[in-house]
């Protein structure tokens, strides 16, 4: 690389790590927690008894996985205000990340709820819990573990994902980095230099992912 | 005088009724197409140890779960001294299973403690958060419990870090601690590696002396017949044969009991 | 970047220019566009052949050349990188000079002349001219040099994908205005009538479009220059103008 | 919808599922058959007891998935060229969407090859097979069972990320879209039809899946 | 005279040496820190049974799996016959492995059938894919011994069609059809449900009786008195006492055995 390569990365690196943490970050943060909530309630709606229910569930989860996020966002700022609703550039983000990463994330909780065996329903019953109270003192938490390595993984895709919203208004970590490539005509550099703070990024997660494993393991033989 | 009708005042053990802890008539229940419990009339007295033994699939898993109220019977009726009182007849409300499982606590085949909690946890999780008894008292039973199954110790230890008979132990306190009326075991035993067996026989051997209502499944029959004062012989979702363990383990009346206790008895 | 002082080596190792000869002896020009920016490269009737303004006068100009014109569609993320990358021999989308582009390709005589305009919803009155765009919100897509104009005037630009998305905003009342080539919205407000929008002013300086070649490509972008001067001169440019814009704006 | 509307609905389907059988649907089958034998390859070197090639794959998956995916294409198509190595459009696609797979499939084969009981190793070995052989003949038709659900997650992902395959001159879907979008400026209307498009290809793709998970299922207790 | 010293020639089982089938002198392994046996030397004579018994952990399994191969023993020899000739010191060779595997086939606790193949291509699978053996001859002879366990009924079901006692008749038959010189058991029924135990270890009794040389895993005591040539009580990594299976049950010289068997016989 030359000399001006090398200022062009350094000038840059402060916008686009701003963009990471004003944008990319909170960005994915906020979608994930309120996804993961929303994931939650289609997990157990899948799981319902009741048909219709489950089916509900399954179609909007089915939509959300089978269409494009980039429609998805489209759909929510520029599609809703035609039925006047007219939501600014952040909460449409959210809004919009939410219910993908809720899609995506009710599966993975649906599949690790699932996967706790049938006797710590039955212990649960026996010592006179609720259906509500055993999913959340004794299912839940068991889940938990089971399910960290697909959710950090949704969120790793969600991070990238973010980069998305620069197309309603959201300036984050790539849009950054393409309006000096827009400027310096320097794409491949720019680019790269994208991906490498998303790679960090990705790489703090999964440490963050070791070590809410590890606390989760306590309990676990190993 | 079919056994499966309930109000017969001669079957076999209608004697026993007046005083019952627990009384059971007609139980029926079918997985789709299939019967597992075609009518199952028991009765346990208070302090009295009642065995069921049989071949796998018989149901006898099934008769427990119905008794607990894991699992709904499809008719027949269930009474619990004189407090509850099912007829399944009509599906039971919420609140009339929740009282049935009150009763009644339930040792596992596999355990099934919480493997997210402690073991001092896992005892107060029934006292403590659903009963909401006051937390010092029930932690002080609790611990006398661990203290009296020698776990008391282990505490603070979580399940996987105990063995196979420390974790069905812990189940025991488990149920203890909830003060049923009438505990119910599911082949305590049967997970255990053979030299750990003896601690949990041992253990439930105790309660039964001290009185304690139970119905265990087991295939232990050296154990049935020194500990139960009744055996029931389920096959195919009836009790085919019950009486005095004696009776019914060296003298079945049935071509189908003594097949299988001599498949037991004599494997090979 | 104090490492990066040791590599300094100049790398001007350019050989012989044969960007003219490695043309006319593929008898091909690769060209490198869009193909989804109205009215200047598009499909016709969205899936048809592809056309437009910069389309037809690229192909005239292969035709001086005595060479075929061969389009490579891409986004506009990849259009420079393309060129860089060998994957086509000039671009022809509106490529506006920006000091930038000229220190980092050659660029050809200009082919498109236009004036900038602020589009704003019909009832805006606060908009009157790039003085007033101060401290308004703009919608500009990143490939046009509106964006430095809008950014210039003062106004807090807000980056979209490209004009129909700048209009939508405009139309829902999220930016105040965008600004665009007068071609643009001339386009759209055939195609669709742009009810309900206005153009509360012009630029007083023209924009000028040239065709893109990789830097060194001086034989070719001779040869372009040489080709599009003949077009004009026998007004070849000037009907393909009226054809899109009813008007020359080819100079 | 007004007549318009339904007009450029209809005229446009037929670019758009043109762009899916001729681009979507080829690129994200030959990526995915590509990427599957790469997965494999680098599970198995993630589950080497070797540091070294263990490591060489870690790192390869976590710069895959940590990266967007668009700077992956946009390196291989437009930054390759500088070292000499030019590819074309189609094949640069296919090599991207293929070194992407392998990165996100080799973690699911690695976990399903995992959930494999280590009896089935032993029983392997103890009727005297090796190595490779136990792998190919024991492990890897159970693992398969096991990783169908999260392989077709990955196979839709795949077919919804082709569409940056237009960054890189390939034709598909969802250029086909933009194109008509272009052209008549109703982009809204567009790209809900694409995800149209997209949404009834990954129906079929799950019924495709159920299909496959009943028969490796035939052998599983139901 | 340390059971460790393999030269030993007044050890105990000396005698049996010369036309041994089996002869295993100072095995050990760890794992980690754990060294999990310490020393372990036995002997198998040709068409004798050899029945291990010990407490968990005590290392039983880790024994059979080093004279599979599954395991390397870290030090220590083991003979087969006059065919392979192992010594543990120098980590021996893939070849060498295979070859000590090739002598013996191994029935697991947890049956470990393959559940993606039929009865009949778990049985083939060893001697048709692994041995190469003529598809004729082979097929022939699975089917016969299928059908001597009672399965060939069975050839074309999967494994989670069968019962338990099915399956390790499977497992059984799959050792079988290696053609083995030494059957190893690893507790084939502790996984059953007591009913049908019987079947699997009249089975076993059938392959004693017909002179096949075995090493058994059991904590079935009755069964290794009867059918067991020689009893080894195992514990902590070492031989602790063997002999006759009589002598060994009934009249055990060291005070671990007793302890063992005392809590296997009276358990409550
Ligand atoms: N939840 C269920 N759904 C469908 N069938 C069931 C269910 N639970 C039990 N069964 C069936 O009911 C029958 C009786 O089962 P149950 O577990 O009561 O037998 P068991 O006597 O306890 O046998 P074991 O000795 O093997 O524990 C079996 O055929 C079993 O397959
Ligand atoms: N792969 C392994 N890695 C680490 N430790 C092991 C391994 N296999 C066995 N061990 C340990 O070696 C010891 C002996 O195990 P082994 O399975 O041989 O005992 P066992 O006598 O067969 O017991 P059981 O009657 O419970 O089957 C145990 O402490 C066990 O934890
Ligand atoms: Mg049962
Ligand atoms: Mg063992």
């Amino acid at each position: 690389m030359n000399q001006s390569a090398w200022d062009l990365f350094w000038t840059s690196l402060g916008p686009i790590v701003h963009g990471a943490i004003a944008g990319t970050i909170p960005l994915a943060l906020a979608s994930f927690a309120i996804g993961l909530t929303l994931a939650l309630g289609l997990a157990l709606m899948r799981l319902s008894r009741r048909r219709w229910v489950s089916s509900i569930a399954r179609v909007y989860i089915s939509i959300v996985r089978g269409t494009p996020l980039l429609v998805q966002l489209f759909v929510i700022f520029y599609g809703l205000p035609s039925l006047g609703i007219l939501i600014d550039p952040w909460p449409s983000a959210v809004v919009a990340f939410s219910l993908n990463v809720g899609g995506y994330a009710a599966e993975v909780i649906r599949a690790a709820i699932l996967s706790v065996p049938k006797g710590q329903w039955e212990a649960a019953y026996m010592i006179g819990m609720s259906h509500r109270r055993a999913l959340t003192r004794i299912i839940l938490p068991q889940a938990a573990r089971v399910s960290v390595p697909p959710l950090s993984n949704t969120f790793i895709s969600l991070v990238k994902d973010t980069s998305l919203a620069s197309l309603i208004l959201v300036t984050e970590l790539f849009r950054e980095a393409q309006q000096v490539a827009a400027f310096s005509q320097e794409f491949m550099l720019l680019y790269l230099e994208a991906a490498l703070v998303y790679w960090v990024i990705c790489l703090g997660l999964s440490s963050v992912q070791s070590v809410l494993e590890k606390r989760l393991d306590r309990y676990v033989a190993h | 005088m079919s056994p499966t009708d309930p109000t017969d005042p001669t079957a076999p053990d209608a004697a026993a009724a007046p005083d019952a802890l627990l009384r059971v008539r007609g139980l029926r229940k079918s997985f789709g197409p299939n019967q597992v419990l075609q009518s199952i009339d028991l009765t346990v007295g208070r302090g009295q140890v009642l065995a069921l033994i049989g071949p796998s699939g018989s149901g006898k898993t099934t008769i427990l779960r119905c008794l607990n109220g894991l699992e709904l019977a499809d008719g027949g009726t269930i009474d619990v001294a004189d407090e509850v009182s099912l007829d399944f007849g009509t599906p039971p409300t919420k609140k009339q299973l929740a009282a049935l499982r009150d009763r009644s606590a339930m040792v596992f085949q596999h355990y099934n403690l919480f493997p997210h909690k402690t073991v001092l946890e896992n005892v107060l999780e029934g006292p403590l958060i659903v009963q909401r008894r006051p937390k010092a008292e029930v932690e002080a039973e609790a611990l006398a419990l661990l203290d009296r199954v020698g776990l008391s110790a282990k505490k603070d230890s979580y399940p996987f870090e105990l063995s196979g008979g420390q974790q069905q132990r812990v189940g025991i306190v488990r149920a203890l601690a909830l003060r049923p009326q009438l505990l119910l075991f599911d082949e305590p035993t049967s997970s255990l590696d053979p030299e750990l067996v003896g601690d949990v026989l041992r253990l439930i051997k105790e309660l039964a002396v001290e009185g304690w209502s139970m119905v265990i499944v087991t295939h232990e029959l050296e154990f049935a017949r020194e500990v139960a004062t009744e055996v029931a012989f389920v096959d195919g979702g009836r009790i085919v044969e019950h009486g005095d363990p004696k009776q019914v383990l060296h003298h079945p009346q049935e071509e189908r009991t003594r097949q299988f206790l001599h498949r037991l008895l004599f494997p090979f | 970047s104090a490492g990066a002082d040791t590599d300094t080596d100049d790398t001007a190792t350019t050989g012989a220019d044969t960007s003219l000869s490695s043309v006319t002896d593929a008898g091909v020009l690769t060209v490198g566009t869009e193909g989804t920016y109205r009215p200047f490269t598009f499909h016709e009737g969205g899936s048809g052949a592809l056309t437009g303004y910069d389309i037809e006068v690229i192909e005239a100009v292969a035709a001086e050349l005595g060479v075929t014109a061969k389009f490579e569609e891409t986004q506009w993320d990849g259009i420079f990188a393309g060129l860089e990358a060998g994957r086509f021999d000039v671009i022809a989308n509106q490529v506006t000079a920006t000091p930038e582009r000229v220190e980092k390709y050659d660029l050809s005589s200009p082919y498109t002349v236009s004036t900038g305009v602020i589009v704003v919803k019909s009832d805006n009155t606060s908009i009157t001219s790039f003085e007033t765009l101060a401290g308004k919100t703009t919608a500009q897509s990143l490939t046009s040099n509106w964006n430095t104009l809008a950014t210039e005037s003062g106004a807090n630009v807000q980056a979209v994908e490209g004009w129909a998305q700048s209009v939508a905003l405009v139309e829902q009342g999220r930016v105040d205005a965008t600004v665009n080539d007068n071609l643009t919205f001339l386009d759209y407000q055939k195609q669709t009538g742009a009810a309900g929008l206005k153009i509360a002013a012009n630029t007083d300086e023209k924009s000028e479009s040239s065709f893109a070649f990789v830097k060194g490509s001086t034989e070719l972008t001779d040869a372009v220059d040489a080709a599009l001067e003949k077009l004009a001169a026998a007004g070849t440019l000037t009907s393909i103008s009226e054809k899109y814009f009813g008007s020359d704006v080819s100079r």
